[in-house]
């Protein structure tokens, strides 16, 4: 506009101003139809919300249930795409997988969830422990649920390992491919039963100090590296150097076993249980996907070695 | 019967999942029953026909021809695990509702507690510590436990049962598993649980816990009861006896494995069955030793300066 | 395998999981909803506590206003109320047209101030911005331009529209003249307002202040506010944070009504048409005691450091009020609320203030009177052996530090001779020489400390009596049956049933027989027994000692029942004892840890005397125990009324002496050895003297802090899962059954109060079903207590805890209340409170005496405010010799006209300085005491007070001993010649102003003076000298009474012996003869 | 699969809204049932009337068995200003009749209560002597207490449930006016500087009391009918208690004894 006024100056008065009556009268005209017709469109538009670029951006394929999109479904999505597009039809049936796994998988997101949580309100010392604690059944909103849900789910997630050992053990799935990943899987077990075990101190109490203290109280009699141990003595150990000092920083279970508790509880253990947990999902899709339900073998198929 | 003491048991807060677990076991193997039932069902059947053999497929369900042999992931298979999710998360709301996790007096290591409970999921290494020194039980055990696990794949060298349920296939390996499983781990845990009162004594279940009882009970060392009396006597005399017990215990092994399972035995080297051995033995040798301190009172076989077995 | 149909579609793919997501989904929302409600319902039962309680507590303030309002209607009747009514109306009336015209013309104002704001502040916005510029400005020329455009804009005008209409045109520095002009305006009218509505507030503060004042219970304003603040009220959590003691208590979430200023009863917070108080009702009381909350604030204090409990746990009363397991602090029982006291307390022997009838104090005399610290520590008792150690440790320091100290000073002037230059001598000279003067500081400790221990041993009593003395004492047949089962001789003897079998009570009472004293007894005549009687009954013997059995007992329970003392005793021992309880027969070398006797001072060529100025051992020189260890004091009787009243006790007896079964036993060497080792067993020497054991410790455990021990660590043996299931009462014996002071357990009660009432009530119940040998059985014996007293020791042991609070949070006084609390200690340890009374409202033994009912003039005096009564110097020396005289001890020294005598102690110059300073602190004087200068009085002040003195209407000498024998008889009130050296000036002012304030009760009336303007005058009539004086009357009397001398107190006494007192003449001030004065005391009759 | 999810959560939610719905209902009735609101304290009862139609009336004697002791002469010359003869007045019995026992209606009144009489009951002291020697008074009413004598005395009273006091007074003051709250039976009173001058007051709640003459004599009136226990109080000699059942107008007899 304002280059249109400085034309004009050069020009007609009159006729520049009528130009720029006619430009205006134009605009209006345009937004008259213009506006109904694209408010049209846009009301199609969001009509199919499927189609927008918003969602399109996120979502790269429809919905439907063909079979190329189903399985798109499951190969474009990050947290689907451990699984395969396809398995075996019978693998779905849960009177053989238990699903016992996923259990797992998803009680260790539900630990890791609340167990942050409670890490908010949490210090690892011996004045503030036992208080956050109470503090945390009293006065944090949903605090007591959520103390509870850890704990809870800390113990099916015990339970829910075992469960899949034994039925990955019936179903004879750590043979040949997977050997490994059953090596894998035991020491997820032990590293499952270590985060509950150093969980256990955490509260401060006379349960947790008591059960810590027997449990630690075997590491004394480590062979070599305990002080109550087998030729421990020869090796020089004394409470203030063996294995059990180095486990609770200290000869009894004191501020320094809690700290280190908390250490491994919260950073140590659940980083090398997701890296091997990695490894694990990993080597069951590399490995074949889950082992069964197999067709049975017989005796006589069998090929022996030569 | 003392039920309020069986009840007060059974509902302390960190008892409450091993309750559960024991029906969930039940369940599982039950489970686990019925199909390795109805899979040795079809391989007898298919064993005594081969035609059929050659055209069945081989699995213990329905199968029409025509039916895809693959499904998808989505949704067969999703939709099963987000119900699963939502059930766990059922079970751990109500459950964290209704049941508060424990919480006792402030830590004071001047008022033990009796009895001192490890976590029950430790309890099975806990009970160890009765009939074996803590080096034993609480070190050199769970390592081998760990190990054990792990070799496993490596000696089961049956080609047999791979992503099945059978018994008829497996017997010696689903039966030892069973054993060391079932019969060492959670029993041993049921036992710490709800057998092991204040003092880590013997109650039955539905007898009070009585913290004042007292009972009356002599241990004494396997060397003692031949009147061996001298130190490296008795350290050689162990040492007989439990090299004895691998020795003899493997032989008979040994006879039994080859005539009862020939073919395993066959595809064995000699690393994988002496390992197999090794851990076999060791893992008998635990209920052997148990039974020797439950019924003779026998508390230590070998007795060395360094360390007792 | 069974054929099964195969299904035509292929089950996998085509089956539905709509159903189980549905019931999935339902059950998973319903979850989370129930989260959510148990989040803010199920976690939260206070939120229904507080909807009952506004509409309970609004019930209640609606009945309590309408008798509010009723009283105030009655109030308003009162004429003083009216004329302040009507004087506020009248203050009102006359402000009120003022008051009109000046709301107006603020308001006004205001609105003018308005309109001209709104323009100025632009214009002002402007401004500043321009001068802004120009400060900024860096050239010269554009500072000048712009300072002309600012000037420029200042010359504009502006039109400002007033609210009434009218506009005006102002430029800038108009405008702001204008708007300071009104703003300046309307402060003055406020400020005028002010003025005015002074007086009509301040008449409406006077009248309801006059409500309020004469209001007991709230005024209907304020139960008004009350009512508004209940029904606004929005359920929230109450708690009290205090962080620098870790408290976090929400108990007033539920107890809403504990801080309320109305007393609010269960019965009161019952609704309607309810039969009993619901748990609502019960939680909605307010506090039983706000005077504690008073001392006690819970802003600072919260709830549970007293009454421990789960202060932050919201979630249940059992959790809240911490009765679960795994909690250490639960809730204090109500019976034994007081226990919470003790947390703090523990060195309080009385709580600090108006500590009548508290079970805690009653708890803590208990564990005292019944010997309990004979077996078991407890801090702060019986702790004079502990003291005396400590002392004889330090001794021994300071003794190696004289001997190092003058080593070094030898060493450093040897340094010193060799030194090089003269400085370096003269340092190490110095030096030395500060070595010797601190040798002779250690000396002086020393020595203090040897004071010290001389008091300590002094001060250790034991409970029972000296067993040395048995031979000379006891009828040796009776000792057997006394053991056997000391209650069946004396019902409430202190003496414990230790369940002994015979074999034990024949060999111990064989070792005591045998390791008794054998020296002879001086024989005593037989005396008076009916003098005796009286003797007994009124020297004051009964504040401690009890007689009669059953109904018939009287006096105090502090020591033995002497009914049956006549069976039991000697005679000639007895009245020795009375005589002078703490003569001992042989002293007691505890260095050399013997009994000195004659010979010992025969080898060295001494005199065997000792008593307290003789107490060294003559063979080594260390301090001995002197005296028998006992409380008893001496009455300071002659030999005559002693054997006067052993002839009475003796007569006492049921049965004769020689009615016990021979016990001959008792002299058979053989038993002696088994004697000891029970004597050993069962702790004998806790509370007797026994010779051998004289060292022997404490055999219990210690309970000081026996209430925080954990549960665990108490042995209920047998009946753990008894106490814990509550299933049935394990005491059987129908005695030991009635001492439970909750009756037969009903429930569970497995906790620190169920073991000890139990333990208590039946100390061996833990045995029960036990086998045990006799060694190892449990030794505490049955003390035979009742309900109360069970309880009373139940709440003492239940506050035994190590306290979690902060130091700053127990009651450990570094001023003078420490006197107080040490104070304490000794008067229970004699009984003081046996015949006096410290605390308003206490009830001493001798008030409850029949004896008294008539005469309670003749009771021993309060001593309310005895520090500010008496000079502590006096004290100090009445204290240690109450008859004030070396000469005639058979006597008060005070007030020789009172029967009942005040004893002679012999306390310790320890527990002499103790008292003293307990009597100042506790009417809050200074220490040092400095006499007030009492003024002398002129001629005419002398007699004016002389003629006052003997009036008629003050008939001072009536009462008042005078020291003239005759008069004395008659006398109820001590001598005015003692006055100036006992008491205080300004004590004895207030005393005759009002007696009745200082000593409740007193025979001294009050009224005897009333003031007149800011004047004290004499109440009756006052003699004509008195015209035109205008002082206070009492202070010339006090004066007076100061002054006074004994020929003076001659002259007014026999002035009183003639009719009408008018004023003896002056002159004749001349001593009168000693004849003179007995004939007009005698006149005075 | 989608359609079929969201009508899942819808079907879902609408259940539990429900569910919420009742619970929430069932809640908010609760409390209404509870709020009546508690309402007690009665205002003070006034004074029960008594219908002087009815009135009924006792009067006795009350007799002491056996000789009476002589009255002991009391020296009163330590105050010269105590003029007069005096004797003591513990026991006083003329020829079998007992002076200076209160008689009142101990029980059977129930929970009647009587209007305080507004004119005080004096004690007179003269003689160094109290005039009476026993007084009944009615709780709160007021007591008048005057000195005749040219000599201070002080009033003392030793109640047990009332507060106690002590005030001098010396001659020609102004009378002392007091009164007792709590019913008190022979309550002492006496002057601590004439220690033979004592006398006893009688608080009672009732105004049926009486106090026996030289005679011996009583009368009590205006008695409601009922049944009633009278009782006989004498300072030295104690309680006795007697029954008795008054029916409309009566005028019964009841006469005490006391031993010695």
């Amino acid at each position: 506009m304002a280059e249109d006024n400085q034309n004009g100056k050069n020009g007609n008065r009159l006729g520049l101003l009528e130009r720029v009556k006619a430009g205006v009268k134009e605009d209006v005209q345009s937004l008259k139809t213009d506006l109904p017709a694209k408010a049209k469109d846009q009301v199609e538009h969001l009509k199919d919300p499927t189609k927008t670029q918003v969602y399109t951006s996120i979502f790269r394929h429809k919905h439907d249930d063909t079979p190329r999109n189903r399985a798109l479904g499951v190969l474009s999505n990050v947290f689907l795409h451990l699984h395969p597009a396809k398995i075996n039809r019978d693998a779905v049936r849960y009177s053989y997988t238990w699903g016992m796994g996923g259990i797992t998988f998803y009680l260790f997101i539900v630990l890791t969830f609340t167990g942050v949580l409670l890490m908010f309100y949490y210090h690892p010392t011996k004045v503030q422990a036992f208080r956050d604690v109470l503090y945390l059944e009293h006065d944090v909103p949903f605090g007591k649920l959520l103390r509870n849900m850890h704990r809870w789910a800390a113990h099916l997630m015990v339970i829910a390992v075992w469960l899949h050992m034994f039925r990955v053990f019936l179903t004879g799935s750590y043979k040949k491919p997977r050997e490994f990943n059953w090596n894998i899987g035991v020491l997820l077990l032990v590293f499952t039963l270590l985060l509950s075990f150093t969980g256990y101190l955490l509260p401060d109490d006379q349960l947790g100090f008591w059960a810590v203290t027997v449990g630690t109280n075997m590491a004394r009699a480590t062979p070599l590296l305990g002080h109550e141990g087998p030729f421990g003595h020869m090796l020089g150990m004394t409470p203030y150097n063996d294995v059990r000092f180095g486990l609770l920083g200290g000869s009894i279970v004191d501020a320094n076993a809690l700290l280190r508790s908390y250490i491994w509880h919260c950073i140590g253990i659940p980083i090398v249980a997701s890296v091997l947990m990695i490894v694990h999902f990993w080597r069951v899709r590399k490995d074949g996907g889950i082992s069964g339900p197999a067709p049975v073998m017989l005796e006589s198929e069998v090929k022996e070695p030569k | 019967m003392d039920w309020r003491q069986l009840w007060e048991i059974a509902s302390a807060p960190d008892n409450v999942p091993i309750v559960g677990m024991i029906p969930l076991l039940a369940f599982y193997i039950y489970l686990a029953w019925k199909q390795a039932k109805a899979n040795d069902e079809l391989i007898g059947e298919l064993e005594a026909s081969p035609a059929m053999a050659k055209t069945h497929h081989r699995k213990s369900w329905p199968f029409r021809p025509g039916w895809s042999k693959e499904v998808h992931v989505w949704p067969f298979l999703l939709r099963i695990e987000f119900l699963a999710a939502m059930i766990v998360t059922i079970i751990l709301m109500v459950w964290s509702i209704t049941l508060s996790a424990p919480l006792e007096e402030p830590a004071n290591p001047n008022l033990t507690m009796n009895p001192a409970k490890a976590p029950w999921y430790f309890l099975g290494l806990q009970e160890m510590l009765v009939y074996f020194d803590p080096w034993i039980a609480g070190v050199v055990m769970p390592t081998l436990i760990i190990i054990g696990l792990m070799v496993i794949p490596y000696i089961d060298t049956n080609p047999l049962g791979s992503g099945y349920y059978t018994w008829k296939q497996r017997k010696f390996a689903i039966g030892t598993f069973l054993f060391g499983f079932i019969v060492l781990w959670i029993s041993m845990i049921i036992i710490g649980t709800f057998i092991r009162g204040p003092g880590w004594q013997w109650f039955w279940p539905g007898q009070t816990w009585d913290h004042n009882r007292l009972i009356y009970e002599v241990n004494r060392d396997l060397p003692d009861l031949f009147g061996i009396a001298s130190n490296w006597a008795k350290a050689v005399f162990g040492a007989i006896v439990v090299g004895g017990y691998y020795l003899v215990g493997g032989f008979v092994a040994h006879g039994l494995f080859r005539r009862y399972n020939p073919k395993d035995y066959k595809r064995m080297s000699l690393l994988q069955y002496s390992i197999m051995m090794f851990f076999l033995l060791t893992m008998v040798g635990l209920p052997a030793k148990m039974l020797l301190r439950l019924a003779w009172h026998i508390k230590y076989v070998w007795i060395t300066p360094w360390f007792n077995v | 395998m069974p054929e099964q149909p195969i299904p035509e579609h292929d089950p996998i793919v085509t089956r539905s999981y709509a159903l189980h997501y549905v019931v999935a989904m339902v059950i998973l929302m319903a979850t989370l909803f129930w989260a959510l409600w148990d989040e803010g319902f199920g976690q939260r039962p206070w939120k229904a506590y507080q909807q009952e309680w506004k509409q309970r507590y609004t019930a209640f303030l609606g009945t309590a206003r309408s008798k509010s309002e009723h009283t105030v209607t009655d109030l308003e009747k009162n004429p003083e109320y009216q004329q302040l009514s009507q004087a506020a109306e009248q203050a009102d009336a006359a402000s009120k047209t003022r008051k009109n015209e000046l709301q107006k013309q603020i308001t006004d104002l205001s609105a003018q101030i308005l309109a001209v704001q709104n323009v100025f502040t632009d214009k002002r916005a402007y401004v500043n911005y321009l001068t802004y510029d120009i400060e900024t400005e860096t050239s010269a020329s554009g500072k000048e331009s712009k300072k002309k455009d600012l000037e420029e804009y200042k010359k504009e005008t502006w039109t400002v529209e007033f609210p009434d209409g009218h506009k005006e045109k102002y430029d800038f520095r108009h405008l702001e003249e204008k708007y300071n002009e009104l703003k300046d305006e309307r402060t003055k009218a406020s400020a005028e307002l002010g003025e005015v509505l002074k007086p009509v507030t301040e008449a409406s503060t006077k009248l309801s202040e006059y409500i309020s004042d004469h209001m007991v219970d709230l005024t209907p304003a304020q139960i008004d506010g009350l009512k508004k603040k209940t029904a606004d009220w929005d359920p929230k959590i109450m708690q009290i944070n205090v962080a620098e003691a870790n408290i976090v208590d929400r108990c007033e979430s539920c107890h809403m009504g504990i801080r309320e200023p109305l007393k609010l009863t269960a019965a009161s917070m019952t609704p309607k048409g309810a039969k009993k108080p619901d748990e609502y009702a019960q939680a909605f009381t307010s506090h039983p005691e706000p005077d504690l909350l008073k001392t006690h604030d819970p802003e600072k204090f919260g709830c549970s450091p007293c009454h421990q409990g789960n202060g932050r746990a919201t979630t249940s009363v059992e959790k809240a009020h911490g009765n679960y397991e795994h909690w250490l602090w639960p809730l204090f029982p109500k019976q034994n609320a007081e226990a919470g006291c003790q947390t703090c307390h523990a060195a309080d022997m009385v709580l600090v203030s108006g500590d009548v009838g508290w079970t805690i104090s009653e708890g803590k005399d208990l564990f005292r009177q019944k010997g309990c610290m004979g077996c078991h520590r407890y801090e702060g008792y019986d702790k004079e052996p502990e003291e005396l150690n400590s002392v004889s440790q330090q001794i021994k320091q300071f003794e190696q530090q004289k001997i190092e100290n003058t080593k070094d000073a030898a060493d450093l002037m040897k340094q010193a001779d060799a030194a090089e230059s003269n400085e370096e001598a003269n340092r190490l000279n110095d030096k030395a020489v500060a070595l010797r003067v601190s040798n002779s500081k250690l000396d002086g400790r020393i020595q203090q400390l040897d004071f010290q221990s001389h008091s300590l041993l002094q001060d250790m009593k034991k409970v029972g009596p000296n067993l040395k003395d048995v031979r000379l004492k006891l009828n040796r047949n009776w000792i057997p049956v006394w053991l056997k089962k000391p209650t069946d001789f004396r019902p409430n003897t202190k003496m414990p049933n230790f369940r002994l079998n015979d074999e034990q009570i024949r060999s111990i009472s064989a070792y005591i027989w045998q390791s008794s004293f054998t020296d002879p007894l001086p024989k005593q005549k037989t005396g008076n027994a009916e003098h005796g009687r009286e003797l007994f009954e009124t020297r004051g013997c009964l504040a401690c000692h009890s007689i009669g059995e059953g109904d018939q007992m009287q006096g105090g329970t502090f020591a033995a029942n002497l009914t049956r003392v006549g069976e039991k005793a000697n005679f000639d021992y007895l009245v020795r004892w009375i005589h002078n309880a703490r003569q001992r027969t042989r002293p007691y070398c505890p260095y050399e840890k013997k009994d000195i006797g004659p010979e010992d001072y025969a080898k060295k060529g001494l005199p065997y005397v000792f008593d307290l100025q003789h107490s060294r051992c003559p063979n080594d020189g260390h301090e001995l125990q002197v005296q028998n260890m006992t409380v008893m004091p001496s009455l300071r009787l002659s030999i005559e009324d002693a054997q006067d009243i052993a002839t009475y006790l003796m007569t006492q007896k049921k049965q004769e002496p020689s009615a016990y079964a021979d016990a001959s036993f008792m002299e058979d060497p053989k038993l002696k050895e088994e004697g000891k080792k029970w004597v050993r067993q069962f702790g004998c020497a806790g509370c007797h003297e026994i010779s051998g054991f004289e060292d022997e410790g404490r055999i219990g455990t210690e309970l000081t802090f026996e209430g925080s021990k954990p549960i665990e660590r108490l042995d209920f043996a047998l009946f753990t899962e008894v106490a814990q299931r509550g299933e049935r009462e394990p005491i059987t014996d129908k005695q030991d059954l009635a001492r439970l002071p909750e009756g037969p357990a009903k429930g569970p009660w497995y906790d620190h109060k169920g073991f000890f009432e139990h333990k208590l009530a039946e100390p061996n119940i833990y045995d029960q079903g036990k086998i045990k040998s006799d060694t190892e059985a449990l030794r505490m014996p049955n003390l035979h207590l009742d309900k109360e007293q069970i309880r009373a020791l139940t709440t003492f042991l239940l506050g035994s805890e190590e306290s979690s609070l902060p130091a700053s949070y127990q009651y450990k006084p570094g001023d003078t209340r420490r006197d107080i609390q040490e104070g304490w200690w000794i008067v229970k340890k004699y009984n003081c409170m046996g015949c006096h009374q410290f605390i308003p409202g206490q009830r001493t033994v001798l008030m409850g005496m029949k004896h008294y009912q008539d005469i309670p003039e003749q009771l021993p005096p309060k001593l309310l405010t005895e520090g500010a009564r008496v000079d502590p110097e006096w004290l100090r020396k009445f204290l240690s010799n109450p008859s004030l005289s070396t000469t005639d001890t058979n006597r008060n020294g005070v007030r020789p006209y009172l029967a009942v005598r005040m004893p002679t102690f012999s306390f310790s110059d320890n527990e002499l300085r103790k008292l003293v300073r307990f009597f100042e602190a506790l009417s809050q004087q200074p220490i040092p005491y400095i006499p007030e200068e009492v003024p002398t009085l002129s001629a005419k002040e002398s007699d004016m007070a002389r003629s006052l003195f003997s009036s008629t209407a003050a008939p001072c000498l009536k009462c008042h001993a005078t020291g003239d024998p005759q008069h004395d008889k008659i006398a109820t009130a001590p001598n005015f010649l003692l006055a100036k050296e006992r008491l205080k000036p300004d004590w004895v002012e207030r005393w005759i102003i009002d007696p009745q304030a200082v000593s409740p009760g007193t025979s001294m009336p009050s009224g005897l003076f009333r003031k007149q303007g800011s004047q004290w005058v004499f109440a009756g009539p006052t003699p004509p000298s008195f015209q035109g004086y205008d002082k206070d009357h009492t202070k010339l009397l006090v004066d007076y009474i100061f002054q006074l001398t004994p020929e003076e107190q001659r002259r007014v006494a026999a002035a009183m012996g003639r009719t009408r007192a008018s004023t003896a003449p002056p002159g004749t001030g001349k001593p009168a003869s000693a004849a003179r004065m007995a004939a007009s005391g005698g006149g005075s009759r | 699969m989608n359609c079929r999810k969201n009508w899942v959560v819808m079907t879902g939610l609408l259940c539990l809204l429900g569910l919420f719905l009742l619970v929430g209902c069932n809640k908010s009735e609760a409390p209404e049932q509870t709020s009546s609101a508690p309402e007690k304290a009665a205002p003070a009862a006034a004074a029960t009337p008594i219908d002087p139609a009815t009135a009924a009336s006792i009067s006795g004697t009350v007799k002491l068995e056996g000789a009476a002791p002589k009255g002991a002469k009391i020296d009163m010359s330590q105050d010269p200003a105590c003029k007069g003869a005096n004797m003591a007045e513990t026991i006083v019995a003329d020829g079998g009749n007992l002076a200076n026992v209160f008689v009142y209606v101990k029980e059977g009144l129930g929970d009647r209560t009587f209007d305080v009489p507004k004119e005080a009951a004096t004690i007179n002291q003269e003689g160094c002597k109290y005039h009476p020697h026993v007084l009944g008074a009615m709780a709160g009413q007021n007591i008048e207490i005057k000195n005749s004598d040219q000599t201070t005395h002080n009033i003392h009273p030793t109640p047990k449930d009332n507060r106690e006091w002590n005030e001098s007074q010396p001659p020609a003051a102004a009378p002392i006016e007091k009164s007792f709250a709590r019913e008190e039976i022979m309550l002492p009173v006496k002057c601590n500087q004439h220690p033979w001058m004592k006398m006893y007051v009688n608080v009672v709640k009732s105004p049926f009391f009486a106090v026996t003459g030289p005679d011996g004599k009583y009368e009590i009136k205006g008695l409601p009918p009922g049944d009633y226990t009278i009782a006989f109080v004498q300072e030295k000699l104690g309680e006795q208690t007697q029954k008795v059942t008054l029916a409309a107008k009566d005028s019964k007899t009841v006469d005490s004894s006391f031993k010695q």
